[in-house]
């Protein structure tokens, strides 16, 4: 390796992470321990008080008037519901058992629940719960398709750190073709090519001519911040009608829309949402059931034994290493044309590598990557309520949430995870 | 299908692997090919198989010559191979892995029911079964070994590949593997069948072609006799029974004591381990790969925590102590896949041979490497051990295996040391140096180590063990003495009790031991190709002037 | 056994004797020979010479006096070669003028400040540099360098603010705090590494936003607070690094730090037993495993030395280029720094040239704002393409027709994947 | 004029003293040499905010009087010292600098330069001990925001059919917050006044805590926060985030809420002037200008200009759309607001004031 820029591959990366003994498998169990304990604080200390409670829009068609919760009672209930989960995790880990990450998502959410009722206990503001839900989604989307890309890339041995070079493609790509057609349709078909451009530098570099893919990753993320702020502060700047704010319109779907709760949330978006929705479920079923993904992870975890199958290695990287920039490309025009806006300079800031991030805790698989992003989504949304329910804290503090709540999860549950064995490594016959 | 190979060369750079091979396989045929390591096996199959372009010759399949771009196009032409590293991905399963570059379709989605029936009917027509639907990294090499054969011939391969197939295969596996090749020659199948086993190769062969440093050196019929084979094949006569003196146990050296390791499924992969190895003494465990033996060295070297049980060094336990502490306790330790455990190959001779011992003197002072001193050391060992480079300063990752290995031995062996455990110290290295390595492990007994030996090879094992320790499924299914017969180990490789083994050895040999006895009828002077003091004459490499040499040690 | 036939010979006997040669792959030395024999400083050159064209096409078609020449192209197409030429040769002129020395300036210290100024911003590039490259090689990708950036800058600024110290005690230990700031902030990641295996990656990017944030947060803490708004009081001059030149040049001894360091690091990785273990752990971990060196301490102790060197870049500017604390004290230094490792290929010296690179290309940068209002986003464009065509070597090769210096007679190594990059050869 | 070649007499050239366009301005004596420079903050001249003012302002006196001008943007607080180093490199004899950010930089590089005049935007200069800092050669560019947004928290407590108004920052820096004090008065204020109870989300005065989206690039988050506001039932929101804002205006269209705009017009700099109730505007521009006036005739003094309500630095934009929807006493008691203010009757504290 001393060839490649001394960088380490991830494989070397993950082997140190997987060496320190088979950690105990305990672990889990302990982790939900303490965040029961953690809830149960939280409960001690709720104010008496009622939180209230919203769940409907004003615009769904069965109003559900606003609702008062009983705070401490609530709080004690969703500890239990922690504690719970501990208590089955143990159990499964005594018998040496999987624990299964809906058990995790339990926890966590309860956790979380346990935390809103906390600060909005005895407050007159409400908790407007399709809001949250909403919001979640809404930070979420950007975050699902940045993991998405990755997970397609490093599932075909890729490592893609150029995703949020990817997402500010797609933005920028998104913002200025759909000023130009003056459709924000079209915006939608420019942001996914603007990430394939991304990709193939990143295919180009790294199948090619075999250079190390996290240096090509961090360089391009590099690269697109510099090309697109240099021509916005230039081409831009002088044509603003390049740069016009168009917006693709919210297209409610009939009778699921009304569902109260979720219709809102879920079903009352614009088309570049319902696309992630079928790009997630495409992926999970195609990744693990369909030929093209039993080769894609073929090649990602053995790439030699998909060779003597007759299967084109590098053509197959190629081909996926664009479409997972396709789709991080995609997720771009949620920045631009999905939101209503004109593009600004680093409009991404930093979600790519959130995306990353997701996608590792998510463990290499699209709904594993939607619960992560919606983890993330979920607690930055929460630190947005908390900035509004007044909680003394300040703001400084408030906005490292969503990061620590990363790192928590990370360190807490996801320590242990495998990336596609042959991930990072050049394929050379 | 009728297979020809003319004037295959193939080069790596400036190095010819295989030059100008010709070679012919009737239908039907069983045709081995015999090479000692390095000999250019693999490279040819590789070119045969579509994986490898040559640069000059030509594939003749059923009279129409052929060009492989790829592995596809040999499938296509009727090729099937059975890798010497397989090709399978771990965390597929059986069926996925069978499937995989041919998947069955239905509805858009592979159809996953006719994957797990082709699986099914293959196997059964080979005779065996294997679940569709396991995690191929969960099963044991045999039944991958079998993966593989299912998945050539699920692409109904009329030619069949099988490289160093018996590598990982108890003597009783190997036995239904030649039954397999027998059903399948029997059907029409032609089989190239690489080895370097001598014995193998009489029980299964209609012909056989030797290949010595990428040539083809002679042809040869499975009557042939061994030490015929064997100069061929080695271009020399070569003796690897190791000339040793009894062993003279003393104090107690390693003593390990009920021990047990979990995988991480819990599944006890060491179960109840118990045995004593005393200085000046050799125990050899013999095992299939995969059969605990990994986690036993792994347990006394540290890096794996034992769910139960204990170790002593020396008298004194090790059980609270990290790796390095128990390396400053005079445990020395050659890891089984040196590229991946023994050596960092990124580091020159010069480092790897202080790999352990950076943080002492001489090798260092007040932090500070001594660069002097490390110089030294390496021209010393690369010396003693006959390390074939062109620099000290070379990066370890670029010498062949054998070197490797041999900068592993250097390295542990330069040491003081009470106790030396050795995994597979001597796989894929050439012939003339497992002599050598053999040689100084003696010497190390003999200096007063205790060394315990973990090998696959029953050939190694008979050749060090003064006592033999045979693993199979995580328990140790008994002790025996050094020198016992191949049919008894292997049938307590099985798991079968000693006793109980010896008794069904008598009864009835192996295919293999049959054609050892038949052999033994042939040898043309009647001079058994067996033991000498105890130990047992490497197949490959036949002893010839035994007589000589001994007189010239004396 | 790869060990060609001998002619003839009896095969490989075994023997005592010294070494017989194995005419296979490069030695060291050897591959020294190599690197300097394939002219990598060309290639090197080549590199930076591509990264330049492109910018040059990127910095003419946005150009506005060249749009308005290109819709009369036909009429006068020379118009459009002028107007080409002068925009790209003008924001160049201006770079370089900007970088190393500029001859239009009106007195001698204007003239050669701009090389002072490169080794100012290279400064505290060059000890992130040298941070993420010793991460690199123990095998961890620290792309954290902005946090620790961040840390060290809060803790030298305390130290050098709130205590009154005799003058070179008071740097020394303001200094050393800073180390210690960025090696615990590392220490995090490095911890919940070892002991939980959780992706440095992720853990660093995390830590990177919540230090962003507690900057931004602790300079408006009445101990930090000063009369301006986000920025914190000035550190006594007791506490700052001195600097090399008088006014106005800015060049400090955080420069000489850096080269120190840069040795010292070297001293470190190649000649002492810690480093030994780091490489080792790097390049194998399972190997330095089974060798006795425990890998979760290593990963510790390498994450927390990449700190302290990041820490020291936050040192460099709190204490020597700007007297204080100042929320966006990390630039982006952090980030570039990466690169610059990348560049330097994890080496101190490599790093330290490149360092200088990335240091005149800024330095450059803002002249080249100032006199042609080019925007600075330019040199992260060139930076960029310098990185991936050095990175590419063949590429380079084959755009600029340059020989190959591999197609001489030397064997290739087998498949390890890797290869093509090797001959990246010294650089900058 | 399609590809027919300009007559070669005029060449780019000519651009420099393009003055000649400039119709409203009266010409002034110029200084000879004189030349104007600016040097932006980290967050660039495309801030849709205050380095957008104020490079405004230059391009216009560079316009109206055809004085030589240069502007160079910072990257990052690094930048500063050097960059005005190399506008002093240039022949700038007048440099400006947009941001308290860079107040340091321009105190060091007036003490090094004293025959060079600085101004300063948004910042006076101090001594460590908290103590002014008067330098001959530096003139500090202060506005009083909180005044005007005083006045926008009036009438945005006057609006509200929910009684609930919200405003966010993109930072917790005193720039922003200034806004959020002088808002959050305005609606106390108002409630005073009136026995209501109008609520405010996203600033707690007295805390001086609330919501922040956490930078000023990432517009999305602009709308999350916000359309948490429309959830808690805002119905008016004013964003103090630069771009962000933007994403606060696409919440507000779609749920029916209505924008305050800050810095400039909002009503004109925006797409969303149909839904922009009014701006607190900040005429960073008039002042860059005007600073330069004197400067360019050689009248030059270190004295603080100081935008109020008073002297139009800063102030309340017109309703524009708005007219007819705003309630005749409302608008009167705005205006009564702003003329206690200006005969200093009445005063807006915020301990963000520069
Ligand atoms: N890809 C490669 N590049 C360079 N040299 C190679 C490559 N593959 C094999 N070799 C060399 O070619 C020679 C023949 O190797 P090959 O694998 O064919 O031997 P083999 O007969 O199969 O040996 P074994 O019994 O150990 O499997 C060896 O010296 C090996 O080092
Ligand atoms: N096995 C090990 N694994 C990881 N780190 C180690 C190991 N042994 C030592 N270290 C680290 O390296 C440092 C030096 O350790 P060591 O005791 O080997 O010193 P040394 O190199 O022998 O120096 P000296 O020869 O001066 O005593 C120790 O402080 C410890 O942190
Ligand atoms: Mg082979
Ligand atoms: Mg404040």
């Amino acid at each position: 390796m001393t060839a490649t820029l001394d960088a380490p591959t991830p494989a070397a990366a993950t082997a140190a992470a997987a060496l320190p003994a088979p950690p105990p498998a305990y672990r889990t169990p302990i982790v939900l321990a303490v965040l029961a304990v953690v809830t149960a604080v939280m409960a001690l200390a709720t104010p008496a008080g009622a939180t209230n409670v919203r769940i409907s829009t004003n615009t769904d068609l069965f109003q559900i008037p606003v609702f008062a919760v009983p705070g401490r009672a609530t709080a004690w209930l969703l500890t239990v519901l922690v504690l719970a989960a501990a208590a089955y995790a143990f159990v499964l880990a005594r018998g040496r058992r999987r624990i299964p990450v809906w058990v995790i998502v339990v926890a966590g959410v309860c956790a979380l629940l346990a935390l809103l009722v906390l600060i909005s206990a005895g407050k007159t503001q409400v908790v407007p719960v399709t809001g949250l839900l909403a919001g979640t989604l809404f930070l979420a989307t950007p975050l699902v398709f940045g993991a998405l890309s990755g997970v397609v890339c490093e599932r075909v041995g890729i490592v893609n750190i150029a995703i949020e070079g990817q997402l500010l493609a797609g933005a920028f790509a998104a913002a200025v073709v759909a000023s130009m057609a003056g459709s924000a349709y079209v915006g939608l078909i420019a942001a996914p090519l603007a990430g394939v451009a991304v990709g193939a530098l990143l295919a180009f570099f790294s199948i090619r001519y075999q250079v190390n893919q996290i240096i090509v990753g961090v360089v391009l993320n590099v690269l697109v911040v510099g090309l697109t702020s240099f021509l916005f502060s230039t081409v831009l700047r002088e044509n603003p009608q390049l740069n016009s704010r168009t917006a693709l319109p919210t297209l409610p779907i009939p009778l699921l829309s009304e569902i109260p709760l979720v219709g809102p949330v879920l079903f009352r978006q614009n088309l570049l949402v319902y696309l992630m929705y079928a790009i997630v479920i495409a992926l999970q079923i195609l990744i693990f059931r369909s030929r093209w993904g039993l080769r894609l992870r073929a090649v990602g975890e053995h790439p030699k034994a998909a060779d003597t199958v007759g299967i084109d290695v590098n053509r197959t990287r190629w081909r996926n290493t664009l479409l997972g920039g396709a789709v991080a490309g995609l997720g771009g025009a949620f920045f631009t044309v999905a939101s209503g806006l004109a593009f600004g300079k680093e409009m991404t800031a930093g979600r790519g590598f959130i995306a990353l991030a997701a996608m590792i805790l998510g463990r290499w698989s699209p709904t594993g990557a939607v619960a992560a992003a919606v983890v993330f989504g979920l607690s930055d949304q929460l630190r947005i309520l908390m900035a509004t329910l007044a909680v003394p804290v300040p703001s400084q503090f408030l906005l490292m949430l969503p990061y620590v709540v990363t790192i928590l999860a990370v360190a807490g549950f996801a320590g242990k995870v495998r990336a596609p064995a042959a991930e990072g490594i050049p394929y050379v016959k | 299908m009728r297979l020809e190979l003319r004037g295959i060369t193939k080069r790596f750079g400036a190095f010819t692997a295989n030059d100008a091979i010709d070679l012919v396989v009737e239908p039907g045929q069983i045709h081995a090919i015999l090479g000692e390591n390095g000999a250019g096996k693999s490279t040819l199959m590789n070119v045969l198989y579509g994986l490898y372009t040559p640069e000059e010759g030509e594939i003749v399949v059923d009279g129409v010559p052929r060009t492989f771009a790829g592995p596809g196009d040999a499938m296509a032409a009727g090729i099937g191979m059975v890798h010497q590293h397989f090709m399978l991905v771990p965390v597929f399963t059986v069926a996925e892995n069978v499937v995989l570059g041919q998947e069955p379709m239905a509805r858009g989605l592979i159809d996953a029911g006719s994957a797990a029936t082709v699986v099914r009917e293959t196997a059964e027509s080979l005779g065996f079964h294997i679940d569709p639907n396991a995690l191929v990294g969960d099963l044991p090499v045999g039944v991958q070994q079998r993966v593989e054969i299912v998945k050539a011939l699920s692409r109904k391969a009329e030619l069949l590949i099988l490289d160093e197939p018996t590598a990982v295969l108890t003597p009783q596996e190997t036995d239904e593997l030649i039954e397999i090749m027998r059903t399948l020659a029997a059907s029409g199948t032609s089989i190239l069948f690489i080895t370097h086993k001598l014995r193998e190769i009489r029980a299964v062969a209609d012909t056989i072609t030797i290949i010595r440093h990428g040539r083809v050196v002679g042809t040869a019929e499975p009557t042939t006799p061994e030490t015929e084979l064997a100069s061929l094949m080695v271009g020399r006569s070569v003796s690897l029974g190791v000339d040793r003196a009894p062993a003279q146990p003393g104090e107690p050296g390693l003593a390990v004591r009920g021990l047990v390791v979990r995988d991480a499924h819990g599944v006890p992969v060491v179960d109840d381990v118990s045995f004593d190895v005393a200085r000046g003494e050799i125990v050899a465990v013999a095992g299939v790969q995969g059969n605990g033996q990994t986690e036993l060295v792994e347990a006394i070297l540290g890096v794996t925590t034992p769910e139960h049980g204990s170790i002593e060094l020396a008298g004194r336990p090790i059980d609270g102590l990290g790796v390095r502490d128990r390396l400053d306790a005079g445990l020395a330790f050659i890891p089984e896949d040196r590229s991946t455990d023994g050596v960092v190959g990124e580091f020159s001779i010069v480092e790897n041979l202080v790999l352990d011992r950076v943080g002492a003197a001489p090798v260092s002072r007040g932090g500070a490497l001594d660069v002097a001193y490390l110089r030294r050391n390496a021209a010393e060992r690369v010396a003693e051990f006959d390390v074939r480079t062109t620099s000290i300063d070379r990066e370890v990752g670029t010498l062949s295996g054998g070197n490797q290995q041999k900068v592993v031995l250097a390295r542990e062996l330069s040491r003081d040391l009470s106790v030396l455990v050795a995994s597979q110290p001597t796989r894929g290295v050439d012939v003339g140096s497992i002599e050598f390595l053999h040689r100084r492990i003696v010497a190390e007994r003999d200096k007063g180590a205790a060394v315990l030996i973990v090998s696959t090879e029953l050939d190694e094992v008979l050749a060090l063990g003064d006592r033999i320790a045979v693993m199979c499924g995580g328990r140790l299914v008994g002790i025996v003495p050094g020198g016992v017969s191949r049919d008894v180990l292997g049938l307590m490789m099985t798991g079968m009790p000693p006793e109980e083994a010896a008794r069904q050895a008598a009864e009835h040999h192996t295919l293999l031991g049959e054609a050892d006895l038949a052999a033994e009828l042939q040898a043309p002077d009647g001079e058994p190709a067996v033991v000498q003091d105890g130990a047992v004459v490497q197949d490959a490499a036949v002893v010839q002037d035994a007589s000589h040499e001994s007189e010239e040690q004396r | 056994m790869t060990t060609a036939p001998e002619p003839g010979g009896p095969g490989p006997e075994p023997s005592t004797a010294p070494a017989p040669v194995e005419p296979e792959g490069p030695t060291r030395s050897e591959s020294f020979v190599h690197q300097v024999l394939s002219s990598s400083w060309l290639l090197t050159l080549g590199a930076i010479l591509l990264a330049v064209i492109l910018g040059a096409i990127l910095v003419i078609v946005t150009d506005p006096d060249v749009q308005a020449a290109a819709v009369y192209f036909f009429a006068r197409p020379g118009d459009l070669f002028a107007a080409a030429w002068d925009a790209a040769s003008s924001a160049y002129v201006a770079l370089f003028q900007g970088a190393v020395y500029d001859w239009t300036a009106s007195d001698p210290a204007r003239a050669i400040r701009p090389l002072t100024e490169t080794l100012t911003i290279a400064t505290p590039l060059i000890l992130a540099g040298l941070s993420v490259g010793l991460a690199f090689r123990s095998g961890l990708f620290n792309i954290g360098g902005q946090g620790q950036v961040i840390l060290g800058g809060i803790v030298a600024a305390w130290l050098g603010f709130q205590f009154q110290l005799p003058a070179v005690l008071h740097v020394l230990l303001a200094v050393l705090g800073a180390a210690l700031g960025g090696a615990l902030w590392a220490g995090i990641a490095g911890v919940l590494k070892a002991r939980t295996g959780a992706h440095e990656v992720i853990v660093t990017i995390m830590l990177n936003n919540i230090a962003g944030y507690l900057v931004l947060w602790i300079v408006t803490t009445t101990l930090f607070a000063s009369g301006t708004p986000g920025v914190s009081k000035a550190v006594h001059d007791t506490a700052r690094l001195p600097a090399l030149l008088p006014a106005p040049f800015r060049l400090h001894w955080g420069f000489v730090l850096a080269i120190v360091l840069a040795v010292g690091v070297w001293w470190l990785m190649e000649r002492s037993t810690l480093g030994f273990r780091l490489r080792a752990v790097g390049a194998n971990a399972r190997a330095a495993r089974t060798a006795g060196i425990s890998v979760a301490r290593m990963t510790i102790v390498a994450m927390a030395i990449a700190g302290a060197l990041a820490g020291l870049a936050g040192a460099s500017q709190v204490l020597g280029t700007e007297g204080m604390l100042t929320a966006s004290v990390a630039g982006s230094i952090g980030f570039d720094a990466i690169t610059v490792a990348l560049l330097g290929r994890s080496r101190p010296l490599g790093t330290v040239l490149a360092g200088l690179l990335f240091g005149a290309l800024s330095a450059g940068g803002r002249l080249m704002q100032t006199r042609t209002g080019t925007p600075l986003d330019l040199v992260l464009v060139l930076q960029s393409f310098i990185v991936l065509f050095i990175a590419a070597p063949p590429l380079v090769r084959t755009i600029l027709r340059l020989p190959d210096p591999e197609k001489k007679p030397s064997r290739k190594r087998p498949a390890r994947g890797d290869a093509p990059a090797e001959q990246a050869g010294a650089v900058a | 004029a399609c590809g027919s070649a300009p007559d070669s007499g005029s060449d780019a050239t000519g651009e420099a003293t393009g003055g000649a366009e400039a119709t409203t301005a009266e010409a002034i004596d110029v200084v000879d040499g004189f030349k104007a420079c600016m040097v932006s903050d980290a967050g660039g001249y495309d801030d849709q905010s205050f380095n957008q003012s104020g490079k405004e302002g230059l391009d216009r006196a560079a316009a109206d009087w055809g004085i030589a001008t240069n502007a160079v943007e910072s990257t990052s607080d690094a930048d500063y010292g050097p960059n005005i180093d190399s506008l002093i490199d240039d022949g700038c004899t007048y440099i400006i600098g947009v941001g308290f950010l860079l107040a340091p930089a321009i105190a060091e590089a007036a003490q090094a330069n004293p025959d060079i005049e600085f101004g300063l935007i948004d910042s006076a200069l101090s001594n460590p001990d908290f103590s002014p800092l008067v330098l001959d050669n530096v003139k500090p560019l202060l506005f009083n925001t909180a005044e005007a947004a005083f006045l926008a928290g009036y009438a945005a407590a006057g609006m509200t059919q929910s009684g609930t108004v919200g405003t966010f920052g993109g930072l917790p820096i005193d720039s922003v917050e200034i806004f959020m004090d002088g808002f959050s008065d305005g609606i106390t204020q108002y409630n005073e006044d009136n026995g209501a109870s109008v609520t405010l989300l996203g600033w707690d005065k007295a805390a001086q805590t609330g919501s922040f989206t956490g930078d000023f690039d990432n517009q999305a988050n602009g709308t999350t926060v916000t359309q948490g506001f429309i959830d808690q039932g805002a119905d008016i929101v004013m964003p103090v985030a630069g771009p962000v804002g933007l994403g606060a205006a696409t919440a507000l269209q779609s749920g029916g809420g209505t924008l305050i705009w800050v810095d400039s017009d909002g009503f004109l700099s925006t797409d969303f002037g149909d839904i922009t109730l009014t701006s607190v505007m900040k005429q960073i521009g008039q002042a860059v200008h005007d600073s330069i006036k004197d400067a360019a005739e050689g009248n030059f003094s270190n004295e603080a200009y100081v935008g109020t309500l008073e002297n139009g630095g800063v102030g309340l934009a017109p309703w524009h759309d708005f007219e007819s929807k705003v309630p005749a006493e409302l608008s009167a008691k705005i205006d009564d607001y702003k003329q206690q203010i200006i005969d200093g009757t009445f005063t807006v504290e915020s301990e963000n004031t520069p």
